[in-house]
């Protein structure tokens, strides 16, 4: 056992906490207020590689030899600690191209790496409570019901749709898409999308093996878990500044015994998080039976560890964490797409239980 | 008289409240919310019953019954209060705080102010403004320095001949920008300390008083939160509330941390009110909606947790009624009117954190009620002291130290 | 007449059972947990209060009155019930199950007996057995097989001329080894599914009875459970409780079911007693001790702590409270019994959970009464109903639906 | 980063498990009736390595090399899912013979390995409440006040004695012992001692350094985690099985959505706790400046997944989980001393930052 990182883990961490440290935190402040990331942000993140990091490199993408999920939650985490927002948008091309990567057609391939390669975007929705008709002409699908909110999707090229038993691409051309900024993630360029008869070419259907969607959604629940790690960790880290300045009753507030158990025991949970979060990333590498399992469970902890210490930065902030003058508000309300996007996972987990006692291997 | 009886006095309030919410605030209220801006159409339609000097005009309005004046009888305005902000808070937080914001304002010179006072502040307060919007006063007592801590205020008021001289910057004041009339809490002998704080009423536009920036805020957007700065502002020393006499009783502050315990139990069922919403409308979404072809409603994974919720709101406001049932019936409550509060604020940001939760990618639609409602809750935790400070109360209580 | 209104009858059963609980129970507590052995010689002491056939007396021995008989008029027993619990069970929850177990066997034949039934059960319940000790009785309802689902019960009462033959095994009886006097449940005739249920009266020492295993528990251990076999046990018709119609209102099972509901709120209570007992110790103790020199009460961490365990003490036992006054109002309380129920489960589980971290290596002292107080929590939350039980009996409260 | 186990480690594993699996969970259940742990555990257990494993093998022991406390954790989870008693009576001689042979003089490396490798026991005792008087004369220690309950203190020739600025080994000779047998790991025998001006020769102290003292108890706070963690474990297991076995209301009740949560939840905390105490313990097999904090947040993680854990086994076992005839009720017994030994975890994280703000370097 060994939680070192190697020299390349440490040197693409490095790069991107200084680029988040130093861009992606004042960025998004801005980006929050406008509800709209800044033009720099594809330019700069390109030179770190992000965007098309899963389009394998004989195709023109960057990846050399198989993904690697740990090093993308390294990365994950250090974007998401400068915010949420702009991190959903350096991570969104990841599922649609990797999985085109590794059961698309040729044509399907063709299409999505010429949009992504030219600085298009791709996304994922998770039909999670099963509200879209699929029905099949010949080897076409056509699609009608509603997609999202989903990030990412008013920008997309195409959106990869995980439905209970189909994993397919879909143009978004076509679809009546409705731009909207919501409350946490604002500048990530959510949209939903209404689909009437959408057709999704037979090209563009890449599984109806349950098991396939499964371990795509693992990915999603991986990189999700360690994003929400980061904007956890970004408001713990905040709270300590604030209190060990903070004057009140004639001392620094982070020296009241509730603040500093409020901001310890919030830390306790983020650090379990990030662990699991990581070795699910490294089970997802190896491809071990248990990869789906720890993937769901690391998101159900992030998501508490994510709402938990951004409610008690708040707290510890009081009256100025309320306000959009300080970071923690900002903070509070992107913690919450982090549990609710592919809907509640405590929820998926007990209908996956009931539906097959004990099915999901349990990894220990 | 009191949550085991009901009383036709308690649940008058509660329906006439009840359908104002409904009916009034909550239709407007994701558009006050957006836009962050106050609900001055419904403040003026609510001047009635809902009088932005009601400290001043007694609860005649609200409902149309006068106290016993005898002071050994037990009065009904606690639980008055408690159970019409379950009520407005179950409308709209931000739309409550804005249709209360004066009060806090209004209630010191209600206890402490001269009948000239009173007179100055009601006129002051009279008619319409040159938007045509009803009038609105301004606590101002906090600063920058000062959250849970209210000792140590920078602010001075300094004697100069028949006036005093006002020079300090105050911040979390609500009605901040558009007050007509400031009630400013100031250092009128820093030697003296805390003793030589007195309140002054000061009327919108004397010269030096300027309305500073206005909050965004995380959340009770409707209710307006801005910061004011007074630069040598002269005011006649009629307007000083309270004796001169350098004491810290007569500084009226002890009556404002009074106040203070007086409405936590108000607060507390503020905070109840959001919970119940949010719970009403999951438990509106479950009777109505499936998953995945089941009726969510047979998932114990759902209901589970609703009834939890039931089971919290029940018990948070009960600790409310209690805790004003004490204070109308001259009973010692500070411990359990910080229990009402803490226990409300905890309930509130409980049950929209898991509201949230179970509707799933519903609740990132822009203009969500419960998101907006888990936003709302987070202020009861943090104004009127925080869930700390009440903690702190409630030990205190018990041993007589107060911990840190 | 509540917990908002102090009363006379209420706070005087409160007095007598809590210097009861501090000087009679306390002190014997430690040993019967260890030995795991009935507190005889305190029942007999408590039999004229405590009487082991209360339900046939009527309260008359605790309170000295009798209820108004007009069944409009609001009656006091499920108040007076939640008041006596919290006192036992801030005393001893063990010694408290010992001295109410009879009442379980005893009430059906309240409710359903004739007199002649009645006066056979009051005989075999009068005087002292060979050991000197008070008699007890043993409602014989659960089987094997059945926990929180009462349906379906194995054991069988076939006829045989003026006789039934009563085959079968029971478990979690209480006083099911010591009963003088047994209350079986068995099916008379199975085609007849729950209908055919009927309970019996059956005397110690009938042939073919066999008092089984006593259970070794994790707590409350001065109540004795044991399982109890029947043999062919011959029990002449007279002894039937309830009709012979084939219907299941004639089983009186289903007022057993209602018997459950009316006591859950005083259930409730008693495990709030063991939660104020738990939440006193550490206070005394957080009073009396330092903590690297300084008081232990000058420290957040802890009082804070004990704030919360206030709270959450005073919002459980108001919602036993709260049900008590409904069903004593003869209003419907089925929600609020399992909320007070589930709601005072939780919260000694978590006040004896958090006084023994807070003590420290102190609670690992054996007979620490802290630690006897968490393993004896536990069943509240798991009989009479468990925690889940009661969550979906308030689930389908909400949408009439059971959740699975 | 690597989270798989080297051949050694897995070799050590599989051995204990076997040996825990067959032989200390039904002893364990024995030991707890009775009160005394069965003759054979010594016996067996000094097979496997146990109890000299910490003393350097050129004074006898079997240790060779530098101490992994990563094989420990790993051992200790597996040996407390057969039994926590036993458990703790296995691991007692760690800390006093790894202190020993790393800062104790001759003479007490002498005294202490002798008795150890002769089956004799030591423990460690921590005076966190610093309620003990310690005067020095001479060189010598006079040491006046209680100890305890500790467990193997009643079977102790030597007991550690982690004062707030002293380490050293004091001699049980001369002690009023008092054997104890409290409701948590019953068969561990347990003892308390009164001291009074109770002689500790000055060969026997250890150290006058609180970065010494702090990572002995860094050593034992990982070990309780890890055992925390496998009484957890076990109760997750008894509860599996159980669930999918008793029926009510028509179907087993591990079909209830309730109570497949209740488990899966208490299953996330425990396995997060895992990671955690095998992260610490590794940082400690590296001396990283943050081991000493992961120990402790193990210790807070895994002290509140195994009081969870255990009691909502006997919740799902309902009435059967509350009598002894059935396993679970003995582990939530058993859940208790691994937040009560040493005192109450938070606390003493609490303190530590009020003493000096943010002095103990955190891990992330």
């Amino acid at each position: 056992m060994d939680f070192a990182l190697d020299d390349d883990q440490e040197l693409i961490v490095q790069t991107v906490r200084k680029y988040s440290d130093r861009d992606l935190r004042a960025w998004g402040l801005e980006a929050d207020r406008t509800g709209t990331p800044p033009d720099k942000l594809v330019a700069s993140a390109t030179e770190l590689g992000f965007f098309v990091d899963a389009i394998p490199a004989e195709t023109g993408g960057m990846l050399e030899g198989s993904y690697s999920h740990l090093t993308r939650a390294l990365r994950g985490y250090e974007v998401a600690r400068g915010c949420a927002a702009l991190a959903a948008l350096l991570e969104c091309n990841v599922e649609p191209a990797l999985a085109v990567a590794t059961w698309g057609s040729n044509h399907a391939k063709a299409v999505l790496f010429e949009s992504l390669l030219n600085g298009g975007f791709a996304t994922l929705a998770n039909d999670s409570r099963a509200t879209l008709e699929i029905s099949a002409s010949g080897g076409d699908l056509r699609v009608t019901g509603k997609l999202g909110p989903v990030p990412a999707l008013a920008v997309a090229s195409h959106v990869l749709i995980a439905s209970q038993d189909r994993l397919f691409l879909a143009p978004t051309a076509g679809m009546a898409i409705t731009p909207i900024a919501p409350s946490g993630w604002r500048a990530a360029r959510w949209a939903t999308a209404q689909l009437a008869d959408h057709v999704v070419p037979a090209a563009f259907v890449l599984s109806y093996d349950p098991a396939v969607i499964a371990k795509v959604l693992a990915w999603a629940r991986v990189s999700l878990a360690a994003r929400a790690v980061g904007v956890a960790v970004a408001a713990m880290d905040h709270a300590k500044a604030y209190a060990s300045e903070r004057v009140q009753f004639g001392q620094p507030i982070g020296r009241f015994e509730a603040l500093i158990r409020l901001r310890d025991d919030a830390m306790t949970t983020t650090m379990a998080a990030r662990l699991l979060a990581i070795h699910a990333a490294w089970a997802l590498d190896r491809d071990l039976p248990e990869a789906n399992d720890l993937a769901s469970r690391a998101r159900v902890l992030a998501g508490d560890a994510v709402a938990r210490a951004t409610v008690d930065a708040v707290q510890i902030y009081g009256g100025y964490g309320f306000v959009t003058d300080f970071p923690v508000e900002k903070l509070m309300r992107d913690a919450r797409a982090f549990e609710a996007l592919h809907g509640d996972e405590r929820l998926g987990r007990v209908l996956a239980e009931r539906g097959a006692e004990g099915r999901n291997k349990e990894s220990m | 008289m009191d949550l085991f009886h009901d009383n036709p006095l308690l649940s008058g309030v509660r329906q006439m409240l009840g359908s104002f919410a409904k009916n009034s605030m909550r239709p407007i209220a994701a558009k006050h919310d957006r836009d962050e801006s106050m609900p001055w159409d419904l403040m003026k339609m609510a001047q009635p019953f809902l009088s932005q000097t009601a400290a001043l005009d007694g609860r005649k309005k609200l409902t149309g019954i006068e106290d016993d004046p005898d002071p050994k009888k037990a009065k009904t305005n606690a639980r008055i209060a408690v159970v019409g902000s379950e009520e407005l808070g179950y409308g709209c937080a931000g739309i409550a705080l804005a249709l209360a914001g004066s009060g806090l304002a209004a209630s010191p010179v209600a206890r402490m102010g001269t009948d000239e006072q009173k007179a100055e502040f009601k006129k002051l307060m009279s008619g319409l403004d040159e938007h045509g919007h009803v009038k609105v006063a301004a606590m101002a007592l906090s600063e920058p320095a000062t959250g849970s801590d209210i000792s140590g205020l920078k602010t001075l008021a300094l004697p100069d001949g028949d006036h005093f001289v006002i020079r300090g910057s105050k911040q979390w004041i609500t009605n901040g920008q558009s007050a007509a009339v400031y009630v400013v809490w100031a250092n009128t002998d820093p030697s003296a300390g805390r003793a030589g704080v007195r309140g002054f009423i000061v009327a919108r536009g004397a010269p030096g008083l300027v309305p500073g920036k206005k909050e965004t805020k995380l959340g009770i957007r409707a209710s307006e939160t801005a910061q004011v700065h007074f630069e040598d502002v002269r005011v006649h020393k009629d307007m000083m509330l309270g004796s001169a006499a350098a004491t810290e009783a007569a500084t009226g502050l002890s009556d404002t941390k009074k106040m203070l315990d007086s409405t936590r139990p108000a607060v507390g069922s503020q905070a109840v009110g959001i919970a119940r919403a949010a719970y009403e409308f999951l438990l509106e979404r479950v009777r109505s909606s499936s998953l995945h072809g089941t009726p969510m409603a047979s998932h114990q994974h759902i209901m589970f947790e609703l009834a939890e919720m039931q089971m919290e709101i029940t018990a948070s406001r009960m600790l409310a009624h209690r805790a004003a049932w004490l204070a109308d019936h001259h009973l010692d409550n500070v411990a359990e009117a910080s229990m009402a509060k803490a226990h409300g604020a905890r309930t509130a940001q409980l049950v929209t954190n898991r509201a949230m939760v179970l509707l799933g990618e519903e609740a990132l639609e822009p203009d969500h009620p419960v998101e907006k409602w888990y936003r709302d809750a987070k202020i009861y935790d943090i104004f009127e002291g925080t869930g700390q400070i009440q903690r702190r109360i409630i030990a205190k209580h018990l041993t007589g130290q107060n911990p840190t």
